[in-house]
């Protein structure tokens, strides 16, 4: 009888062990925060005229910019994806996939990160023809049109690449999958402002990455379940 | 009309449907034209080729006219060495024809006689097919010369189009002696119906002739524009 | 049979002129100092070639109805002159219809191609790319910026590859996706490609114009009405071929220079 | 009375085997009906295909059964995408002009029927014609296996323009292995047209029976002679193009690419190349190729119609002249086809003066047409029926032409759908209702058995009122100023043009499944039609005087001697109102 009992904890104790030993590294309570700025003056954003769309102009109330180099108040610089370039534990996909849309005429987001292999979803919510052409080069292009009404596209990205995306029947639209090895990331908002959350003990490498002035570093250590800022200052010309 | 002038008729009218040589009858309007159908059939080819040289000559001068990155390079030597060969394997050809077309008087006298023309002639054609191999091997020597120069067909418009020319022409003169295998077979022994022989050789020498003529063109050509 | 044949030929030739003559389907108003001798030279052909139709129909279709009468007591008729009336008949007719409409076409031809565009006339830069057109105006300095097509990059809206680093003249260039004109004024437009063939069609404006990759096309025109109008693209460059187009706004003297202002303010 | 002979030497013997008999066979008879059953198997393709895109452009967002399974790419959940579109307008474009107005009047009928109609017992190269046709259904397998690759057919339509077609993979969906595809197939089709230009024109010069001089040929043997010397000195051009154009796509060379040009965000490694060298090389084969497909048809027509006139054509010579004078003039008008694609405006005129001038000899081929009409005893069969349709559908297509030709007037009719329906009513319509006339009446010469006169009146009177409810209402679209290769109509001023659309697309699939009533009565009577006899239209032309269908040698054996020309029909005095060509007696009357 109570041998039993002794074997039955036994087991449980080593399943339980083994489950410890085995699973994924606990994501660290750890994060990163910070702002990403610019100095200079930033080229003015052009207005699209969107008029050959009449489905997409009427969408928009106020005419709608180019997004290359975004900026919001206090300098602020949007559209910068900081992530962790090394030091990170390597970790499968997440299972969830990701959402890509089109909508106004308009990627939405402009910047997506995502994970290596992970699913990526791509809808068209306007009433017009779209076509999404991923300009890859370590990954393979391709170029499909999306009638209104057709159902998702999905697909993933193999390798880790800053693919742009245009669409070949409305030339104004731009974006960028950034595919990642790793699954710390985070895209700074219009305040400039990021987070990436989750991070286990360790030092790390993390860089910064705008589509037309390239890729910052910076060397952070996290001990524990803190919060260490990083900031980021884009250097930017008027042209 | 008489039985024996009907005779005649269906005797002609059979020759002509083995697109043979045939006189004029009377009393019909006058019939297609003499020549034997293997050599109207090579005209017709002269023609379409010649079509399609004029094409790309065309071409060749609109591309020069509609840019300004023409590049005007030194030509090959070896390409007038070529012109030479290909020259002279006119003259062997002519002289199997002329050794052929003796056949078959000199068979009357003696079968002796016809047979030493035949092989001779044989012979003449397997030189030509011989000059006309040198030539092609002379034309991939001026490849190796321009690409030694870093001039490939991508180069310049103006590599491109003698790539082109050159690599056409040589298609089609290849062409022309497996035309020429296929006549050495016909003459395999002194053959009673050797009218077939001589018109078989007749459209050949036609294509070789024309394989000259437009290879010279196409060399005055690009002496011209390169 | 042949009294059938006859009545449908008829039917559908008589139907067929109707639609035309109604204009139930036509030109649009013409807005541009080509289009009148355009639009003459249309009607005239439309009434010449018209009467060539319905003749060529009719007599078919009456010439039917007559040989469906197969009675043994009737003879085959040979036509009254045999074939050589017909031929000089054809000849002559067809050929001076054809002579007439190549005097009087050329004319109008040339008013739109051949003639220089007049010296006073604005000149605007168009750039047509896979699916979109773009005009460009010189700006308050009156100078055209250079094109760089290795500049070009529509993410950041430089559709015309302009470096205005290095290119003063380049920028205050203004570049729009709409193009706006005045009225009654000389437009010279000057037709840029920057990837495969396009074409620029108004038909208010009655001009046509093939974009050719490599080449600069000039195409100059008045406009003689203000007015909104599409501008699309006739020549197949692609998937969104169908979806190329843009406006031309056709507005007064005044309207066009505080438009200008608040471009260049941009 | 016929002259004959016991032992006619033949060129090569009857073969034995079933490969040798069908299907890689010397016999221009069996070629014949190859090219025949391929323009079949071609003609039904397009015809589909023109139906998905008529479907499309009527309710573009249909989900279209199937579709899916043919393209998952192409059309998501059955709804096309506009790269797809173009895909099949590209293909549609090029199987029809290519594989079946090439093919059917001219290389089928005329490899059937011009030996026989000047009494050679084959054509004069029989390994080169099967060669050509061989060659030809080669082509036509690679250019259908671009709708199995992954990008798809190209989508740069029939004419295949640079450098849309000339970039690759940058230009868009369809221009990477699909355009190589095409590029590739075009080429080989060109070779194997060659090859049969080269036999139709050595054999009408040298293989004429006795007594059949040029001026007793039918005028179908004219019409394929003619054609013949057209198609050799065209597809001689297209052929450099295709190898210029596939050089420029896999080699690197740039004939026809311009310097900097941005495709995909990617700067264009080509400079300098002329983008309209290869419009000028096209159009010089392209506007020929009208005639090609076109002249056939007249020629059939002028053969069949004085048959059911019982009378004889009005004005022979003028009409042979008129071919060949079109035949001439088509190799002055190529530039009528790029008024507005900034070539020197000065040359516009001189296009488009010949262009005009070619109306006349049109012109004269109608009216005598019409004129043999006048005064006949119609006999109203199935093929008499599609000669006067023919005829009628011609002056529709022809007239359209003299707004195009004029370049005050293409400025604004360009590239809409008035150019559609003018080439459609005078090439494709045309063309093929001289093909479904030659078809209902050699037939019976061709399988030994009559079709059915009841299905074959119902098929002309479907389609002679069908095709006019299709293209018809395409000129009107085209004085609006309806855009063609549109997959979508977008623009504000289109958008009202839709409800014309959605009848022509009606009228399209009405008139297509018309089509399948013919090809159940072609098949229905292959096996089952009644035996026909030698002559069972009383005809002239010597594949009459030969049994139905005509034995290996046409004439088992016999020799025919010629007397008369085609053209002896309501001859009195005559214990018939006809003389055969072969008939030696005397013509007093008339």
């Amino acid at each position: 009888m109570r041998t039993k009992y002794f074997l039955a904890l036994t087991i449980a104790v080593l399943m339980g062990g083994g489950m410890l030993l085995f699973a994924n590294p606990p994501a660290g309570s750890g994060s990163i925060s910070g702002k990403i700025t610019y100095t200079g003056t930033p080229p003015k954003m052009k207005p699209i005229d969107m008029s050959k769309e009449p489905t997409c102009a009427k969408q928009h109330t106020t005419p709608v910019l180019t997004e290359n180099v975004a900026t919001g108040p206090g300098n602020a610089l949007q559209w910068v994806v900081v992530y962790i370039s090394a030091g990170d534990q390597e970790s499968s996909a997440p299972s969830q996939a990701e959402r890509y849309d089109q909508k106004g005429c308009q990627y939405i987001p402009h910047v997506l990160p995502m994970v290596a292999t992970q699913e990526l979803q791509i809808y068209n919510d306007d009433q017009t023809s779209h076509n999404i052409h991923p300009l890859a080069k370590v990954n393979s292009e391709w170029n499909k049109s999306q009638p209104p009404g057709s159902p998702p596209i999905d697909t993933k990205w193999e390798k880790p690449e800053f693919i742009p995306v245009k669409c070949n029947i409305h030339p104004w639209m731009h974006g960028y999958f950034v595919v990642l090895k790793t699954t710390h990331y985070a895209v700074s908002g219009p305040d400039g402002s990021f987070e990436i959350k989750g991070l286990p003990p360790g030092k790390y490498t993390v860089s910064a990455w705008q589509e037309q002035y390239g890729t910052q570093t910076q060397d952070v250590t996290i001990s524990g379940s803190e919060n260490k800022p990083a900031n980021f200052t884009f250097k930017v010309l008027p042209y | 009309m008489s039985a024996e002038a009907q005779a005649t008729l269906e005797n002609e009218s059979r020759i002509a449907l083995t697109a043979e040589r045939r006189p004029q009858v009377s009393g019909f309007p006058s019939l297609a034209s003499g020549t034997p159908t293997s050599e109207t059939g090579m005209w017709v080819v002269v023609a379409a080729i010649s079509m399609s040289f004029a094409a790309f000559t065309s071409s060749m001068i609109v591309r020069q006219g509609s840019s300004v990155d023409w590049l005007h390079f030194q030509l090959p030597r070896v390409l007038y060495a070529n012109t030479l060969v290909l020259l002279a394997s006119s003259l062997t050809l002519e002289l199997t024809r002329r050794r052929m077309a003796a056949i078959p008087a000199a068979s009357e006298n003696s079968t002796a006689e016809a047979k030493a023309l035949l092989s001779n002639g044989v012979y003449w054609l397997y030189v030509t097919a011989a000059l006309g191999l040198i030539f092609i091997l002379g034309q991939w020597l001026a490849w190796r010369n321009l690409a030694a120069q870093g001039l490939y067909l991508s180069t310049n418009p103006s590599s491109s189009f003698f790539y082109v020319f050159t690599a056409l022409h040589g298609v089609h003169l290849l062409g022309g002696i497996g035309g020429l295998i296929y006549v050495l077979r016909k003459f395999k022994g002194i053959n009673t119906n050797s009218s077939v022989q001589m018109n078989s050789l007749g459209a050949f020498s036609i294509y070789w002739h024309f394989m000259d003529i437009l290879w010279v063109y196409l060399l005055l050509l690009l002496v011209m524009r390169m | 049979m042949g009294k059938l044949f006859a009545v449908v030929v008829a039917i559908i030739t008589i139907i067929s002129v109707a639609i035309f003559v109604m204009h139930t389907w036509w030109m649009p108003i013409d807005v541009s100092t080509n289009g009148p001798a355009i639009d003459r030279q249309m009607d005239d052909t439309m009434i010449g070639v018209g009467v060539l139709f319905l003749a060529g129909q009719l007599v078919l279709a009456a010439f039917a109805w007559g040989s469906s009468n197969t009675s043994s007591g009737r003879k085959i008729k040979i036509f009254p002159g045999g074939a050589t009336p017909l031929v000089a008949g054809a000849i002559i007719l067809v050929g001076l219809e054809v002579l007439t409409l190549t005097f009087v076409g050329s004319k109008a031809w040339g008013a739109i191609y051949v003639a220089p565009p007049p010296a006073d006339s604005m000149r605007i830069d168009v750039q047509a790319e896979q699916f979109a057109f773009y005009f460009r105006y010189a700006g308050p300095d009156g100078k055209f910026g250079a094109i760089h097509p290795d500049k070009i990059d529509d993410g950041s809206g430089n559709y015309f590859g302009l470096d205005p680093a290095n290119d003063i003249a380049a920028r205050d260039d203004i570049v729009v996706g709409s193009l706006t004109i005045p009225v009654n004024t000389p437009i010279w437009l000057t037709l840029h490609s920057k990837d495969v063939g396009h074409s620029f069609y108004v038909r208010e404006l009655r001009v046509q114009q093939d974009f050719v990759p490599g080449l600069e096309i000039p195409l100059h025109f008045t406009a003689t009405q203000t007015g909104k109008f599409e501008l699309v693209c006739t020549q197949l460059c692609g998937l969104g071929h169908y979806n190329m187009k843009a406006y031309v706004e056709v507005v007064s003297q005044g309207d066009f220079q505080q438009w200008l202002k608040t471009q260049a303010g941009q | 009375m016929q002259e004959t002979s016991q032992h006619a030497v033949h060129q090569h013997a009857p073969p034995t085997s079933f490969i040798r008999k069908h299907v890689f066979s010397l016999d221009h008879k069996v070629i014949g009906k190859q090219y025949y059953g391929l323009a079949l198997v071609a003609v039904f393709i397009g015809m589909v295909l023109s139906w998905l895109m008529r479907i499309h452009l009527a309710w573009p967002t249909w989900p279209i059964p199937g579709l899916d399974k043919l393209s998952a790419v192409g059309a998501p959940g059955g709804v096309m995408t506009p790269e797809y579109y173009l895909s099949l307008m590209t293909m549609h474009g090029t199987i029809m002009v290519f594989f079946v107005l090439t093919n059917a009047p001219f290389a089928a009928f005329g490899n059937y029927f011009l030996p026989i109609q000047i009494g050679a017992e084959d054509m004069a190269f029989p390994r080169f014609n099967m060669m050509s046709f061989w060659t030809t259904f080669v082509a036509f397998l690679v250019m259908v296996t671009a709708f199995f690759v992954s990008d798809g057919p190209p989508i740069s339509g029939w004419t295949a323009y640079a450098p849309l077609s000339a970039i690759g993979k940058d230009a868009g969906p369809g221009l990477a292995m699909g355009q190589n595809l095409w590029a590739i197939s075009i080429a080989i089709f060109c070779i194997g047209s060659l090859l049969g230009a080269l036999n139709f024109i050595a054999t009408t010069l040298d293989l004429r029976t006795k007594g059949m001089s040029l001026s007793r040929m039918p005028y179908s043997t004219w019409a394929w002679f003619v054609t013949a010397v057209i198609s050799l000195l065209a597809f001689a051009v297209l052929l450099p193009a295709c190898i210029l154009l596939i050089l420029d796509r896999t080699a690197g060379t740039s004939f026809f690419v311009a310097s900097g040009l941005v495709l995909s965000d990617h700067l264009q490694p080509h400079s300098g190349g002329s983008t309209l060298l290869w419009q000028h090389l096209f159009w010089f084969f392209g506007h020929p190729e009208v005639y090609i497909a076109i002249l056939p048809s007249i020629g059939i027509v002028a053969t069949i119609l004085p048959v059911f006139a019982r009378k004889p054509l009005l004005g022979p010579r003028a009409t042979i002249g008129c071919m060949i004078a079109i035949g001439f003039l088509s190799y002055m008008v190529w530039g009528h086809h790029m008024f507005v694609s900034g070539m020197n405006p000065f040359s516009a005129n001189l296009f488009s003066v010949p262009t005009l001038f070619i109306t006349i000899p049109a012109t004269i081929l109608t009216l005598l047409l019409i004129g043999t009409v006048y005064g006949a005893k119609m006999r109203f069969t199935t093929p008499a029926l599609f000669c006067l349709g023919f005829i009628s559908v011609f002056i529709s297509g022809g007239v359209s032409g003299f707004f195009l030709a004029q370049p005050s007037l293409d400025v604004y009719l360009h590239a809409t759908y008035f150019v559609v329906a003018h080439f459609h009513f005078v090439m494709a319509v045309a063309s093929i209702f001289g093909v479904f006339a030659g078809t209902y009446f050699w037939a019976p010469k061709m399988f030994g058995r009559m079709m059915n006169e009841t299905l074959g009146k119902w098929h002309f009177w479907l389609t002679f009122i069908g095709v006019y409810c299709i293209f018809m209402p395409m000129h009107y679209l085209g004085m609006a100023g309806n855009v063609r290769r549109y997959s979508a109509f977008v623009d504000d001023y289109l958008i009202p043009l839709i409800p014309v659309h959605k009848f022509i697309t009606i009228a399209a699939l009405a008139t297509g499944a018309a089509q399948f009533i013919f090809l159940f009565n072609l098949i229905w009577s292959r096996f089952k039609g009644p035996i026909a006899s030698d002559n069972p239209w009383e005809a002239t032309s010597l594949e009459w005087s030969t049994s139905s269908p005509p034995p290996f040698d046409n004439f088992g054996g016999r020799h025919m001697v010629v007397y008369q020309g085609p053209n002896e029909y309501g001859v009195e005095g005559s214990d018939k109102d006809y003389v055969m060509q072969t008939s030696p007696e005397k013509i007093v009357t008339r």
